[in-house]
């Protein structure tokens, strides 16, 4: 669809643990064919801090209601105002924005790793894609099960498995620790990853040894979102690409990694 | 109906209202928001001779009411602009004006004579402004005795209207806009950025790789205003106004200072439809005022 | 504990923190709101030799993340400071800095030599860069030669530490402090207000009453950030940093770009205890970040 | 009282007509000696176009609840967003600034004179100095009798008389207008007045003329409000006096009108 300035209506903001909320959107204009990995640019208002748009991934659309949902996590000062907006609120958005990830098919073993907000395009795609679940592995990663979110929603997409830093839930560590991803990486033809820098080159570069498809979603800070002003840009293997429109999904063998 | 109607040297443009360079593309990154046509105007990103990489990330911090870049005139060069955009985006329905960067002044000259056969590019705005390039750039444009040699020589090669990009970081700017208006330009376009700075107090470290950045947004809008004002009253020639511009009372205020016309930049990042809002402000101010047309507007503060 | 004091030129400092000449009156005026001794020091008005009554009013003008003004130096004069005023707040425990201002080298000397003689002055803020005075000012901070000239007759008339004030609206400041530092100023304080400009575009008149002021506020941090980094990198004297803190993290980033002492200004009329909140960050911070001494992070810039 | 930065409770926000709202500030600290003329300067959060504070008069001072009134006219950015605040919230506020009229004793005879927002002083000022309401005569004047406030708490401190531009309530046109004004003004040995400019500048020369006391309160610009920044000056005859600790009450005499 055409990228428009849209002035959605927030209709849900729920605090799922201490740091992460959900957010639905309601959109007054159609909404139709977004995929994993693309995402809107919200305005945040009522901070003299705050003058730039904050980028964040589709979690899920409902096609039905003309709904998008986000995952936020407060980081600073702009995440920090917009889990303070109340139901009834307008939050102007622009959308849709990037390139998703490449669909896999029913053929696919696909691995969708995880970390900190980066969760939600992963959970999207496993929706999205609608395979066989016992093609689809679900690692994800957390400092502790506080900030850990419910994923019951999309449990029957594939199979779940968690890290946390603490022990707290599943395997300790970081997601490079668990065996899924230490073991049993080469069981899959296609992965898929979104999170902390240090956690997708570490993915990503043991995707480029293995020679195994691997794409990841890179969260670059962007002034505008829309391609314009190249202030995102990843040093690719073809020169800066700008995360906002040549991304933020990139294939890792493109990267300088 | 109000006439929005203004000229820049021999050019008309039907309203005062550009986009600036480096925050919209070629135009056709923003098409989806909003009828290209509508503009007066659109100056393309800067472009230099030969395909440039531009500085490494990260090359933008957020600041109060504005923000600091450092892109460093990343683009394909000339050659890629005259081959693969400008035949999708000659025939848009608003003047393409292209901005003209370069490290020597055989490189500015090299690449104007390259625009000037562009059928299509009725004009050029000579960025001798850029605080975001370690040669050339901004260099040109602090001092008056390198801003007349590179208009001088870029005169020679151009036959169409040229637009000099002046700096703000000088002393004195209404100096350096006679110099360029003494040297042939047919308008001047202010501001560029403010050389800034960010430092990330937590890790001790500059926010941008380059260190210092350009300050644009809302925050520079007093400063840019000054200057338009006091340029306005030192040249003859047009002025073009931009720096902060996000509505059109801030479009207004330009060109009560003397700008005929303006440029919408770091807004365009905030609300790409914003040039439209203002186009029709524009309008709706000169019908509740019972002005006619925009140009009694231009310069026309009181004081 | 960690170690907040720092010194300038011979003067300790029990802190680096220092409220800003023009925004906080003689200290007198914001001692309601905290005690004063916890200040690292109070840069008082500024301070001509003769009575002056400033510029008309409106003076004022709000802009996004700033403001503008165009005080013009109102103040009783020297002889008032020393019967009136020296007396009533010479007994602060921090330390009194005069912001000594003049439309000619002879004004200059002759003020400074009056407060050369006073005991509990420690050290005189020579201000060659305010922007809103018709004669003198702003002239004397833009060009090195003029610069030079006025701190070298004062520097002759006063032996105590001399701190410099610095203009922003210069092509390049580096070069002006090299030139303050090479007649004898022991400190460079920096950024003064850059110059800037209002319009009301429903009258079409100028919002101040001299059409141009002084720009402040957190919208000329990038700037100030900017500025302080590159004199540092230019001058052996200390540096005090200013323009738009807000707060520690403000005040902290300026100290890492290069700054021994920063001063608070324009945040004063938005809390006047931000001084007071900005001592406790910087220690928090250190703290944090086992910091013992201040002077580490002087200048700490990763870079 | 000691001047202080203080966080108010917003207690009460009250829709009075059109542009006009009553706000009620809870102070945690004792408020004391609050006089008629006297200002607080209120911070204006969530917009990044309202960088400096408001000041607004003291409408009322209730010393047993440590409540503040502020009547709050709509007119630019700040009184807009500030009339948006809701019960509950914080307001952030200097205060006490500023000088208060010269309260007049039982023999005297006083013609209180206010518009717009002035009203706020005036009203504040007949119910401080209680006097005999025959003593005390109120002028008001508004655009409307939908821009007229409510008076009826202050009916008991004097004689109220009303103008409105269109004539909708009270006498036809502008405050000067009203035969108070034009044919008793000597019957008054106190003249106090607050409101736009033109209207004090008319009473203060009538005032001047014959010589009568008269003091006016002004509403200058002000960055700071406590007498640092000296930005809010009013010419007198003896130079540039701050609106905000000389004044914002003036003698006319003082003033050079
Ligand atoms: C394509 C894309 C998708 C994103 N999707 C999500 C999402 O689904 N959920 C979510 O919670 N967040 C997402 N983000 C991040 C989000 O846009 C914000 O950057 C984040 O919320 C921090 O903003 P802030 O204003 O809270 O932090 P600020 O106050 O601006 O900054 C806090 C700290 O974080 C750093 N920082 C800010 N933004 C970034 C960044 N993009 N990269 C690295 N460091 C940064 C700052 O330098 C600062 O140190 C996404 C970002 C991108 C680019
Ligand atoms: C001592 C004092 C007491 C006051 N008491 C009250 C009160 O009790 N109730 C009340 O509603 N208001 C009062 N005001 C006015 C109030 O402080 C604001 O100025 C007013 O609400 C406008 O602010 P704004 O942000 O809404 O307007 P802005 O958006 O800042 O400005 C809107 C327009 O009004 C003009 N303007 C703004 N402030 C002033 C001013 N002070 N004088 C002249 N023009 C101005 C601007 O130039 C602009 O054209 C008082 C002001 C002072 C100085
Ligand atoms: C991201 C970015 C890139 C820019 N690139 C250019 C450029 O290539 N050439 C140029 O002359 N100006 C460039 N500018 C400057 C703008 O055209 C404009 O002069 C400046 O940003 C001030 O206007 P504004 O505050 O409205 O943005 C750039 C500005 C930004 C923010
Ligand atoms: C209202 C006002 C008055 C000022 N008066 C003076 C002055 O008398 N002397 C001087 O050297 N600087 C003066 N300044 C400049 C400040 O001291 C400071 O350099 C500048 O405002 C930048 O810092 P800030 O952004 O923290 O305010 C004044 C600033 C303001 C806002
Ligand atoms: S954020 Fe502007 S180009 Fe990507
Ligand atoms: S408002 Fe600052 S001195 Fe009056």
């Amino acid at each position: 669809m055409k990228k428009t300035v849209t002035d959605f209506l927030l209709i849900e903001n729920k605090q799922l643990n201490k740091d992460n909320f959900l957010l639905v959107l309601q959109s007054p204009v159609t909404v139709s064919d977004i995929f994993p990995g693309q995402f809107i640019n919200v305005e945040i208002k009522g901070s003299p801090e705050i003058f730039l748009r904050r980028p964040f991934s589709v979690l899920d659309v409902d096609y039905k209601k003309q709904t998008i949902s986000l995952l936020v996590k407060i980081l600073g000062r702009g995440s920090k105002k917009l889990t303070e907006a109340q139901p009834g609120e307008t939050i102007n958005a622009i959308f849709p924005l990037g390139k998703s990830f490449t669909l896999p098919d029913n053929k696919d073993h696909i691995l969708l790793i995880g970390g900190g907000s980066g969760v939600a395009p992963m959970l999207f795609l496993s929706k999205t894609c609608q395979l066989n679940p016992a093609n689809v592995t679900v690692l994800i990663g957390a400092r502790s099960v506080s900030d850990h979110i419910d994923i019951s929603e999309y449990q029957s997409y594939g199979m779940f498995y968690f890290t946390t830093e603490d022990g707290s839930l599943g395997e300790k560590g970081y997601v490079t620790d668990h065996p899924v991803f230490s073991e049993q990486f080469n069981l899959y033809n296609k992965i898929y990853a979104c999170g902390p820098d240090l956690m997708m080159k570490a993915i990503g570069r043991k995707a480029i040894d293995e020679e195994i498809f691997c794409e990841v979603s890179l969260e670059n800070m962007m002034a505008c979102g829309f391609g314009v002003c190249l202030c995102c840009v990843e040093d690719t293997k073809t020169g800066h690409k700008c995360v906002c429109t040549d991304g933020p999904v990139f294939n890792v063998n493109d990267l300088k990694w | 109906m109000v006439n929005l109607g203004i000229k820049i040297h021999e050019l008309d443009f039907k309203n005062p209202v550009l986009t600036a360079s480096g925050t919209c593309g070629f135009g056709e990154e923003i098409a989806d928001f909003f009828d290209l046509s509508l503009l007066g105007g659109i100056v393309v990103k800067g472009t230099t001779l030969k395909h440039r990489e531009g500085n490494a990330y990260p090359r933008m911090a957020e600041t109060p009411s504005g923000m600091l870049n450092a892109v460093g005139l990343q683009n394909k060069g000339v050659d890629n602009f005259i081959s693969n955009i400008y035949p999708r985006i000659k025939d848009l329905e608003t003047h393409i004006i292209v901005n003209v960067n370069g490290s020597t002044i055989e490189d500015y000259v090299a690449l104007t004579e390259r625009l000037n056969e562009l059928e299509k590019i009725p004009a050029i705005e000579l960025n001798i402004s850029c605080p975001n390039v370690k040669e050339g750039g901004m260099a040109f444009g602090i001092s008056c005795v390198s801003a007349e040699a590179v208009v001088k020589a870029v005169r020679k090669a151009y036959s169409k209207t040229l637009i000099v990009k002046l700096s703000p970081n000088v002393t004195n700017i209404s100096e350096i806009a006679k110099a360029v208006e003494g040297q042939g330009a047919d308008s001047v376009s202010l501001i560029n950025t403010l050389l800034g700075m960010a430092v990330n107090a937590e890790s001790r470290k500059p926010v941008l790789s380059t260190v210092t950045g350009g300050l644009s947004g809302p925050a520079i809008k007093p400063i840019a205003l000054r200057m338009v004002w006091q340029v306005y009253n030192a040249v003859k020639i047009p002025v073009m106004g931009m720096g902060g511009i996000m509505n059109a009372t801030d479009a207004l205020e330009f060109m009560i200072a003397g700008a005929s016309a303006i440029q919408v930049g770091t807004a365009l990042f905030i609300d790409p439809t914003i040039p439209v809002k203002i186009i029709d402000g524009i309008s709706e101010y000169m019908e509740r005022h019972k002005i006619q047309s925009v140009n009694e507007i231009i310069g026309s503060l009181q004081c």
